[in-house]
């Protein structure tokens, strides 16, 4: 047998631009080879340290979702994410500049899918969670696809793509928790009207769990589908260490610790036991027995 | 020296009665069963991997958070996660063999018997080059003592894999650094029946997320590895080298460089596992065995073996 | 909040029968007597200086190189060079007590009686807020094994200890990680005399030099310190107070930040020693504390006392 | 007693300025305060890390002889290292760039002795070891004495300051092991005729151990002083850790093992037991005896 050679690739990248925009920073970086084979939904893991033989007392790699891609930039091929900084890894990553070096592996994870049909969309990112959605509108629109972009944060620095919203979907609605910008509210607050209006299909979401937990939620109760990108913390980010698992209920009905790095992130709402993420739900496959493991 | 012809010729190392084309491995638990990583570098090209630590039922390990990132290191609690012994032969042992990778298979069990009827289920399977007894868990018998914490329950464990194994088959038994003096449960293993030691497991380790103010992991105790751990590491390989010179051993034990795993050999360890430094370099059992390959050569060695424990000889000269 | 109102109002701590006026103390051996650092920040305005381990005797320590760096912590076998508690108890003792400081008193031996006659030496000199007793010193009689790796050989240098001193006087036992069961030791060690604990010490490690391919230290072994090791010394910290939740417990070991130190504290700490940090931060003890104050208050928490332990009360809360 | 603030100082260090010199780069940060605490033969101890609160893997300082200072620079006073690329620690000093910071302990040790009489000096510099010798040469001849400055290495790229020698010395000897420039062997192969011809009366000495124990020896066999600059592995530059240690006989003729990072870097040459550092003489103080200890 022979090598699989299609699937992510690892590589010293040149950051080639950063911007500021609200809290996060948008960093390009080359890509060559990798950007091309990149699809919406995929994430990058990004080493702390301008090459892997760096001493780090940081090694586990950074997930970012990855927000658009260039095919044909400076150094053939380019690969745009969005930062928040949170811990001293992200910090660490804001603070590289132009022409610094830093260690990439992408695309990971599974995709999202795209519907078949020209079905209305409604596309949900909370916070960075929009990072990912603006090249999934884009495709759902050459589809044929409404694309209803929702963008919700806590306060306006927090939200992230407005003004792209307002460009590449249908019509953008933004939701605050402060209200400083927007509908002061959730972003379920809106969905409802928004997918009686469009006759919404499914909805694809990205954002804290507790926000596509109530999607999911919605999206069931209102009888259409949802695919959500879920965030959990990783190792790897590439298949080896099952650190990333969440319960998710197989084609079989059974539950099984499935990775989200491999797996996922992209997942069908229906499928992930939202309630019990962070537990081994008793009725999954090899859940610890009463009295042996 | 092209990277092909430094990959290819250097480094053959004998382990116990096989014949690997690297020293370097991957870890168990750190490189599931391959299929992964070989998108990342040829897994034929390294001495053989290790597969993830496999039970004989599916078990889902223990609840998340599992991990915590730690100065130089990670804490981990997967709770040996797997398929059970049945579908790893039938799927990652066959796609294994199918693609031609030599593979160490990890075994892990809750007591002595589940150990012996694993090991009975891989005595015919094909493409084994060696078993690796994982006792760092649990002995549901003895409230959960580590079986690698007690001299006698680890001989047991052994004992049990010996019979259930044909003689050709090697056994090397993975020892835990949680202990007040590794050398005496090291040679009760081997006296057990273990071809071989791999040392070494993770140290146990607590993290306290300061913002819940709970432990950080769900399962309250982790594994500690990477970088962080190396010198103990090193301390446990030199112990039990230089009391058993003619035991062959795996060392691991944040293993990063070729540099790293120079130390090792150097210390008496005739391969060496790279574990969570694939976390930070998916490529990284590839990129070490190319170092190693020229730092072997730039000092002068023309194999692995006449490196393997070169630091002792030098130590007992210095000190006479 | 004003930096002097922040180090010195709210972190007083009990420590056995002792009140500090903060948490934060120095680690042994990596303070010298205080006097160094003492340029740095003003050693009176945290808990405690605790000495470096002193000796009956002068004492040369090891050949050198007695150190080697290693990621995210360090390796060091200095070998207890000291002057001597003669000398100590004139110079260094003096100094620290003509400077207002507080000072816990580490003593070392190579038997049980010379750790008796240190403590009979100690027992009349005024200043001494605690003694520590290094118990992970190799014991002469016993084939240099570490008094800290058999609970009966540890039991007994506590008995000399207490003998020769006031029973007002706080006897801290500082163990070493090295033992499969640190729980047993901390019991045998309370249950002899011991008024609480210091964990933990290093743990034992070897780096070998790529270079000379020998061992980096001159003494082949050292002791491993530093962040590196934290995760094992919160696990330490966890068991015993869980086990043991009245014996007052001095945490340490890798603690860089006040939120390292609040890790320690959540796990059952009532003070924290600041060791290897000092090297990277010859400030570190007092910046710890600032930090330390910031942290509880941020916390909601209006003492140190009741942070002590806080961790193990939510933990137990969750697994119900 | 109140607290004893004369002593050395930590600061966060701006870099104000790095030029490359042959295989060294030659740093300047600034210092308000301690650059006017600096006499020659001090060094600094720089932390890896921008601050002392980030993560790094590499946690001990590293230190570096004082090469100049400046008392009224940019930022109020201003010191500068010349760094040689070693190890992962001093190839990250030299990466950082004009405007970054570094924490910074300084001045440390005990520095040189300056003669009372206006006698006639050698000072010898061992590849970076030069460093600190032209301040000492400036207070040297401000005081009367002669300088005649010895720079010795390998080969040409490792030695430091010819042309600053030139101005700062009254007369500069160059040697390297290759030949490359100046005379072809050792430092100690030129010393002779110097100080026969200029009647020196001390040599200042800096590089590596083996050229000082030559020195030591010489001087010793001539009747002369040397002060010796030893470059002891440090963990804490502080005085705190006791792994700097070599075997120095005191004045009471006892040998102690003596922390080169306090009692030193500057020793007498005749009081260093040059064939015994790397272990603990039988008749050092405190000493194992055999059986015991
Ligand atoms: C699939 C995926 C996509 C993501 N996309 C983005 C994005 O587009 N933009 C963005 O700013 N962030 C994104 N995140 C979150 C981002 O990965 C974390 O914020 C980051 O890893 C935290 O690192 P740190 O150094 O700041 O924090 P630390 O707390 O120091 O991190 C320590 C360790 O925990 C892991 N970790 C901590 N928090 C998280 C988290 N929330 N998710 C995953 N791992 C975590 C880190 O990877 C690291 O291994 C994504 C995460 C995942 C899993
Ligand atoms: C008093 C003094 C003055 C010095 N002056 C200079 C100078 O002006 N210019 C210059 O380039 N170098 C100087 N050095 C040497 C310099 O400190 C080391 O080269 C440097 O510490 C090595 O760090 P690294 O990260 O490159 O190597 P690593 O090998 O990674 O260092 C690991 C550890 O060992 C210590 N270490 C390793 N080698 C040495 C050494 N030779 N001396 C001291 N510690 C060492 C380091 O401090 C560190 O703690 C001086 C050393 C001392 C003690
Ligand atoms: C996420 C993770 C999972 C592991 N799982 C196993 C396992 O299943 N069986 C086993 O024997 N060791 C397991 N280990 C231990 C490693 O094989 C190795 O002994 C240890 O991590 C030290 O090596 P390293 O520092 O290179 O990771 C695991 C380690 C990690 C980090
Ligand atoms: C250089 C050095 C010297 C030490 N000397 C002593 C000592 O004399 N006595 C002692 O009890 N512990 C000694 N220790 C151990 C420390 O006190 C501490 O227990 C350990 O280093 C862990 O803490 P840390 O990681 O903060 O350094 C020493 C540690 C170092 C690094
Ligand atoms: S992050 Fe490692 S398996 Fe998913
Ligand atoms: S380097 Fe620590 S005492 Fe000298």
């Amino acid at each position: 047998m022979t090598r699989d050679t299609n699937g992510p690739l690892q590589f010293q990248a040149e950051i080639l631009h950063t911007r500021r925009a609200g809290d996060y920073t948008v960093i390009t970086f080359s890509a060559p080879g990798a950007a091309d084979r990149v699809r919406p939904g995929h994430f990058v893991a990004v080493g702390i340290g301008s090459d892997p033989t760096d001493p780090t007392a940081m090694l586990l790699r950074r997930s970012f979702s990855i927000h658009n891609t260039e095919s044909v930039g400076p150094r053939g091929g380019s690969i745009d994410i969005v930062v928040a900084p949170h811990g001293p890894g992200t910090r660490w990553i804001v603070d590289q500049k132009r022409g610094d070096t830093i260690n990439v592996v992408a695309p990971l994870g599974t995709p999202f899918s795209l519907p078949k049909e020209p079905v209305s969309t409604v596309l949900v990112g909370g916070g960075y969670g929009s990072a990912p959605l603006f090249m999934l509108a884009d495709q759902l629109r050459e589809r044929g696809c409404r694309v209803d972009l929702v963008l919700g944060a806590a306060t306006q620095s927090k939200l992230f793509g407005e003004v792209d919203g307002r460009r590449r979907a249908h019509s953008l609605t933004v939701t605050t928790d402060d209200g400083s910008v927007g509908v002061k509210g959730r972003v379920t607050d809106v969905l409802g009207d928004l997918v009686e209006h469009n006759d919404s299909q499914v909805i694809y979401a990205c954002g804290p769990m507790p926000m596509l937990a109530a999607i999911a939620a919605f999206t069931d109760q209102h009888g259409i589908v949802s695919q959500c990108a879920v965030e959990e913390a990783m190792a790897c980010g590439v298949g080896v260490c099952m650190t990333c698992v969440l319960p998710v209920i197989g084609r079989d009905g059974q539950t099984r610790m499935v990775r989200s790095c491999t797996e996922g992130p992209i997942f069908f709402g229906d499928t992930v036991r939202w309630n019990d993420v962070g537990t081994i739900p008793a009725d999954a496959l090899g859940a610890p027995v009463p009295g042996g493991h | 020296m092209s990277d092909a012809l430094i990959r290819r010729t250097q480094l053959t190392t004998r382990l116990a009665n096989r014949t690997l084309v690297s020293p370097i491995l991957t870890a168990s638990g750190c490189a599931a069963a391959g299929r992964e990583l070989d998108r990342f570098f040829d897994i034929t090209e390294i001495g053989a991997v290790v597969t993830k630590s496999i039970m004989l039922n599916p078990r889902s390990g223990r609840a998340t958070p599992r991990m915590a990132e730690t100065p130089a290191g990670m804490l981990n609690s997967i709770g040996l996660q797997g398929p059970g012994i049945e579908e790893f032969i039938a799927k990652d042992l066959r796609w294994l063999r199918e693609r031609g990778a030599q593979v160490i298979v990890s075994i892990a069990g809750g007591s002595t018997a589940e150990f012996g009827e694993i090991a009975a289920r891989l005595r015919h399977e094909e493409g084994i080059a060696a078993i690796e007894v994982n006792i760092s868990c649990p002995n549901v018998a003895n409230r959960g003592q580590v079986f690698a914490c007690d001299a006698g329950s680890a001989a047991g464990v052994i004992q049990a894999v010996r019979r259930n194994t044909s003689v050709q088959m090697p056994i090397f038994a993975k020892l835990s650094p949680d202990v007040t003096d590794i050398v005496s449960i090291a040679s009760s293993v081997v006296n057990a029946g273990a071809d071989g030691l791999s040392m070494i497991n993770t140290t146990l380790g607590v993290v306290i997320d300061t913002d819940t103010m709970r432990p950080a992991l769900a399962g309250l105790t982790g594994g500690l590895s990477g970088p962080a751990i190396r010198p103990m590491a090193v301390r446990c390989v030199w112990q039990v080298h230089a009391a058993m010179p003619e035991v062959p051993i795996i060392g691991m034990g944040g293993v990063a460089t070729g540099l790293d795993a120079l130390q090792f050999i150097l210390a008496g360890a005739s391969a060496v596992s790279v574990g969570t430094a694939v976390f930070h370099d998916p490529s990284a059992p590839a990129r070490i065995h190319d170092e190693l390959a020229v730092a072997l050569a730039a000092r002068g060695f023309d194999n692995v073996s006449d490196a393997v424990g070169h630091a002792h000889r030098l130590w007992q000269e210095s000190q006479q």
